[in-house]
């Protein structure tokens, strides 16, 4: 209980000091925090169930392409009906995680994460190539962001919105792994076979955790497409399911606080040390290399014995 | 496995003995529904099982522990207890509400650890408990789930004799209306614990009886001395 | 779309093909020996290239590119293994994840050793020409891929099965412990074949070098399809890498040939119906 | 105080280079596919800063470069960068006709110039102008001169072509471009085929290509351009080839073989340009650098002098967005290129250059090269062509599927 509250904290003087930053800064926290919703919902896959996911990338290029499609093809999403898109880049999230969990959930340890890749790939050569839906290589720009009383064109509002999403994704995701089918989880990573005898369905159990992981991913998907102005097949791209991996590995898997640390680091390496310092990518790398050596738990096992 | 054909009937407790690679494992393994059989039947309760996958029929009230120790090793006492006690019925599907605000769990899993003694060590993480601990505990994961049926697979393995013993008392102590299925190679245990018992040679029965028929069986006698 | 197309379009994918199975052969040993994903292979794949061409530059002659290349990119691997994933144990997950730290770490080292031209490895001039069969203009070069692709396949398939060497190995692969308890140094083993898997990717980049071109980014360009082939072939299989570079030297090519809106979906698409019947891949095992 | 306070007054007055600053923020490729060209583009831009030792009529300039990685969101992102935590004055760069495109919009958020100096996505100085204020381009439309190109290869006796291009924006716009032109003046594109961006091994699409095209037109970026002619050359494939002007830019030239000899290619630049001005560029250029100015080169060298020549206007002083917009596009320069004037869609007039490439020794270097000798120009060249403004603005952006391809099957 305690992680939650100085979470909390946390958040809340990001938005009490966001204000005050500078404009760019302010981008780099919403980057953060949709970067973290996405590495928290690998997190309940990798973390909690035992399964690496090495294509996460691709539901939230499902949910982006859907929110810059909706937007510039049809003017759906600008104003109140923004909300709307939210539940529908949620569900889309999900259904395609529902489609690809039929494939991946029969694969657990590295053959799950190969097979994860492929599909991630299958996504990515849609976007990359389907040109008449996806604009190919071109990618999506988007005119504007939504506006319905508040303009989230303004940068700080948009700022407020993605902390409150990011805030109720985290709540939601805690309440899950506490819950008795998170726990299931835990068991299964743990030791699949027993939960099998002790009654669990476990196979039912992975995909229902892999659908909603997908479902996380499409609402950081509408986020991440509103926050860049621009879906392009970049997004889906293997480094970036690659990165949400780093990401909980770095922070500290089966913390789900965790993917917010690690995508912290990642950003503020890649968005702010690269425009001061060439090398930046070593130190990206070492710092990654060196966790894995010697902290298994990530950054957050530095403070707490095991995990969850 | 060839033609094993084996009851156990409520309440009645039935040890399987044989020498290694018997096949005891494997028969349990059938029928629990880790593997399918190739052939034959598996009944438990009245209904047809044979293509159950595991957690089914568990459901229908079948529990067993595992010869090698089968924990959660990174979870504490109370969670191993309490993912066995939510296995069976509907809340294992539940998302929305913390599995500590359960109070039927809560207090069934503190019937079961005080039963056994462990109430005051339930936020230990169970790889810190030694081995005699982690098989009592192991049982204590088979009884969560309120069973008809619970198959032991060596619950005295590894112990030393005194801590078999311990294993042996607590065994009795047990539900008397609850049917146990034994594997074990500790006589002393077997004998103290049962009062049937199949013998089990090169995947086929070959004996069945009293405990104090086998006892004195010439058969089970060249079987375990090799001039068989 | 006569029969010359059609013939030209499948020489191009077994060209293609034979390319794939050097970078997918070297991915599937070490999965099969050491039950690691590695994720840097395509780092491999790259630095082979870079490296042909600073010998190139210094020396002049491709002949001696090829096995330099590999031969240091082979060293890499070993130091990569021996140092670092070696350390970790029998951990799998954790030693995949240090793979991607390394494709990260060489990927800087190459951009900023190399910079970040786009060079292309000129082969010999008796390879650059093209030879006219039955109205077919087939580039000698992609000849010479086939050839050198089945050379090295027809090796590793006889160092596998018909050398101690070979016995050794497969031992491994089917049992570790086992082959730890009659005296097998397993760890040997897998050092050995870290290093022959990049050896193998180094080769790859040297000859693909040619008509792929050497240039950043180049390294996550290639993994994914290298894991398409291991995928469908089934993971730890060399027939089944084989089998799939062709599969997928073909798919791509009529892919993008016959349906380019979506020629990349063609690609992967087909892997995922494999897997979805044959988890393990064509030749792969339980 | 007050003493102190003069005399800074005074070494100001006396030393014009601290007086102002003058903030541009970069975007180039630093990383990547197009790292190199990244590089070009740079080169071009700090060779003048170079050359005015840092100071634009008394301001101070800081030149901050950004890696754009020719990804068009990273783009975005450093754009953000720039504008946000820089506080640039203008943004400049952009390589992709897709990253432009994508820039656009954040010089609306941001309130700040957007000096596109190669990325030439069309739209952006036609249809889309009204929505960008901020935008102001010193290079080309992509499909700019393949106006030119179409009307010269239907003039000099083609009469069906194949079309092989990059499938992007850019490639989309330089072939609809050629096909428009070559069209209405009677010739025939029969077939269109669209590798990816970044494509090296043709392959799958040579055999593709119709055998009975009188010409082939390419339009390939980067390390296509290298791969295409030699893949072209191994299929045994000897039909004369048109191509957009990446194809055969001087940033590529120099790694080509004698495969390319002979292909036509047009551009509003050329190094082998005969001209004072354009001799006396290369030669300073290739003394810097030690390699022939690309286009990518050139554009940014004279967008770089292009603001110069407003800041001389205002004596150092920025003068806003609003004004810079309207005074760079009065601007009359003479340049290496030639002359360039602004039509009043904020886009270059300039001459269009018909090249071809041929091997010789030029500009006083001694060795045979590959030069773009220039067999043809089109002076005063607006984006619109011979078209009414009005009426080509009528018609859709170039796409894949504009002009409709009415003679494929």
């Amino acid at each position: 209980m305690k992680r939650i509250w100085i979470l909390l904290s946390v958040l809340a003087l990001a938005a009490a000091v966001a204000p005050f930053t500078g404009p760019f800064v302010i981008l780099l926290l919403a980057q953060i925090l949709v970067l973290g919703i996405i590495a928290m919902s690998v997190d309940l896959l990798l973390g909690y169930t035992g399964l690496p996911s090495l294509g996460q990338a691709a539901y939230l290029g499902v949910g982006a392409y859907l929110t810059a499609i909706l937007a510039t093809k049809f003017g759906f999403g600008l104003g109140w009906d923004f909300w709307l898109v939210v539940l529908m880049g949620m569900a889309a999230g999900a259904a395609t995680a529902g489609f690809f969990g039929l494939f991946a959930i029969r694969a657990s340890g590295v053959y799950f994460l190969m097979i994860t890749l492929a599909l991630g790939m299958c996504v990515w050569g849609l976007a990359y190539r389907w040109n008449s839906v996806t604009g190919g290589d071109n990618g999506i720009n988007m005119r504007g962001r939504p506006k319905f009383g508040i303009e989230l064109a303004n940068d700080l509002t948009f700022f407020y919105v993605v902390l409150g999403l990011f805030i109720a994704s985290f709540f939601a995701l805690h309440l899950l792994v506490s819950s008795p089918f998170g726990k299931s989880l835990v068991g299964i990573r743990e030791r699949e076979l027993r939960m099998r005898i002790l009654g669990y369905n476990t196979w039912l159990h992975k995909y229902i955790a892999f659908v909603i992981a997908g479902g996380f991913g499409g609402l950081a998907g509408v986020l991440w497409a509103h926050l860049n102005g621009i879906v392009s097949p970049v997004d889906v791209l293997l480094p970036a399911s690659v990165d949400a991996l780093l990401m909980v590995v770095l922070g500290g898997p089966g913390t789900l606080v965790g993917g917010l640390i690690g995508a912290t680091v990642v950003v503020f390496l890649r968005e702010y040390l690269a425009t001061m310092v060439q090398w930046w990518q070593y130190v990206l790398g070492a710092v990654y290399v060196l966790t894995i050596l010697y902290l298994p738990g990530g950054i957050m096992g530095l403070f707490k014995g095991g995990k969850a | 496995m060839r033609e094993v054909t084996l009851e156990v009937s409520p309440g009645e407790r039935k040890a399987i003995i044989g020498p290694n690679g018997a096949g005891k494992t494997t028969l349990f393994n059938l029928i629990t529904g880790v593997f399918p059989p190739s052939s034959g039947e598996i009944i438990l309760f009245g209904k047809e099982v044979t293509r159950w996958p595991p957690h089914k029929r568990t459901a229908l009230g079948m529990a067993r522990t595992f010869q090698i120790t089968s924990l959660f090793p990174k979870l504490t006492v109370l969670d191993n207890v309490l993912l066995a006690l939510a296995g069976v019925g509907r809340a294992k599907l539940v998302m929305w509400r913390p599995l500590s605000s359960y109070e039927k769990f809560q207090n069934r899993a503190r019937e079961l650890l005080d039963g056994a003694g462990y109430w005051d060590r339930r936020d230990v993480q169970v790889r810190n408990l030694s081995h005699g601990e982690q098989r009592q505990i192991e049982v204590l994961l088979g009884l969560a789930s309120d069973p008809k049926l619970l198959l032991l697979d060596e619950p005295a393995a590894g112990l030393s004799s005194g801590e078999s013993r311990e294993m042996a008392e607590f065994l009795k102590r047990l539900d008397p209306s609850l049917a146990i299925l034994l594997i074990e190679h500790d006589m002393d245990v077997v004998f103290d614990v049962v009062s049937s018992i199949s013998v089990l040679h090169f995947g086929a029965v070959v004996e069945q009886g009293s405990a104090a028929a086998i006892k004195r069986s010439e058969r089970v006698q060249q079987i375990y001395l090799g001039t068989g | 779309m006569d029969a010359n197309f059609w013939l030209i379009q499948t020489f191009n994918g077994v060209s293609y093909g034979a390319l794939l199975f050097l970078l997918a052969s070297g991915l599937t040993l070490i999965f099969g020996v050491m039950r690691i994903v590695n994720l840097s292979h395509g780092a491999y794949f790259l630095l082979g290239g870079y490296v042909a061409i600073s010998v190139m530059r210094a020396s002049g002659s491709w002949l001696l590119a090829l096995p330099i290349a590999a031969l240091a990119i082979a060293l890499l691997g070993l130091f990569v293994e021996r140092v670092f994933l070696r350390p970790l144990g029998f951990d799998p997950l954790r030693q995949v994840l240090l793979t991607v730290g390394f494709a990260f770490l060489f990927q800087q080292a190459a951009l900023d050793i190399w910079g970040g031209d786009n060079l292309i490895i000129q082969p010999p001039p008796a390879l650059s020409a093209s030879v006219v069969v039955g109205g077919l203009h087939l580039p000698v070069y992609r000849i010479f891929m086939v050839a050198l692709a089945c050379a090295i396949g027809l090796a590793l398939w006889f160092a596998m099965e018909r050398t101690r060497i070979g016995a050794i190995v497969r031992a491994t692969v089917d049992d570790a412990e086992m082959a730890r308890g009659i005296g097998i140094d397993t760890s040997k083993v897998s050092m050995f074949i870290f290093a022959l898997g990049a050896f193998l990717a180094a080769l790859g980049g040297v000859i693909g070098g040619a008509f792929l071109g050497i240039y950043p980014g180049l390294d996550f360009e290639v993994l994914p399809v290298a894991f398409a082939v291991v995928i469908i072939g089934g993971m730890g299989s060399l027939a089944g890498a084989a089998i799939g570079s062709m599969l997928v030297g073909l798919a791509d090519n009529f892919g993008k040939a016959l349906f380019p809106e979506i020629a990349y979906f063609s690609l992967y698409a087909p892997m995922v119906l494999i897997l979805a019947m044959k988890p393990t891949g064509l030749l792969g095992r339980e | 105080m007050k003493r102190i306070a003069v005399l800074i007054a005074g070494l100001a007055a006396a030393s014009p280079g601290i007086s102002q600053e003058l903030k541009i923020g970069f975007l180039a490729p630093m990383t990547g596919i197009f790292a190199q060209i990244g590089k070009d583009m740079e080169n071009g831009f700090q060779m003048y800063i170079d050359e005015q030792k840092g100071n634009f009529a008394g301001a101070k300039v800081t030149f901050i470069v950004e890696d754009e990685e020719g990804k068009p969101p990273v783009g975005v992102r450093k754009a953000e960068k720039l504008a946000r935590q820089d506080n640039v004055h203008l943004l400049v760069g952009g390589l992709l006709a897709s990253t432009g495109y994508a820039i656009a919009p954040v010089s609306n958020r941001v309130k700040t110039v957007y000096v596109l100096s190669i990325a030439a996505a069309d739209d952006l100085t036609q249809r889309d102008l009204k929505q960008y204020p901020y935008i102001v381009r010193t290079s080309w439309t992509s499909s700019q001169p393949h106006h030119p190109l179409g009307k010269w290869a239907c003039e000099n006796g083609f009469k069906t072509v194949s079309a092989i291009a990059a499938d992007y924006a850019f490639g989309h716009e330089v072939l609809g471009g050629f096909q428009k032109a070559f069209e209405d003046c009677g010739g025939k594109v029969i077939q269109k085929i669209w590798p990816p961006l970044g494509t090296k091994d043709f392959g799958p699409y040579i055999p593709t290509i119709k055998r009975d095209a009188d010409a082939i037109f390419s339009l390939m970026v980067g390390p296509m351009a290298l791969q295409f002619p030699k893949q072209l050359q191994e299929a045994g494939i000897k039909k004369p080839v048109i191509g957009g002007g990446t194809s055969y830019d001087e940033f590529v030239l120099p790694s080509m073989g004698d495969e390319v000899l002979g292909h036509v290619s047009a551009l509003q630049y050329s190094a082998a340009l005969d001209t004072p001005k354009n001799r006396e560029f290369v030669r300073r250029y290739r003394e810097k650098y030690g390699k022939v100015p690309s286009y990518y080169s050139e554009s940014n060298y004279t967008t770089a002098q292009m603001i110069h020549e407003v800041m001389k206007q205002t004596k150092g002083k920025w003068p806003g967005p609003e004004k810079f917009i309207q005074m760079i596009t009065q601007l009359k320069l003479d340049t290496p290129r030639g002359p360039v004037r602004f039509d009043d869609m904020r886009n270059p007039i300039q001459n269009i250059y018909i090249k071809k490439v041929e091997k010789k020794k030029l500009h006083g270097y001694d060795k045979d090269e590959l030069w773009n000798t220039v067999i043809q120009t089109y002076p005063d060249v607006s984006q619109f062509f011979t078209y009414k403004k009005e009426e080509f603005l009528k018609q859709p952006v170039y796409s894949r599927d504009f002009p409709p391809c009415k003679h494929c099957n």
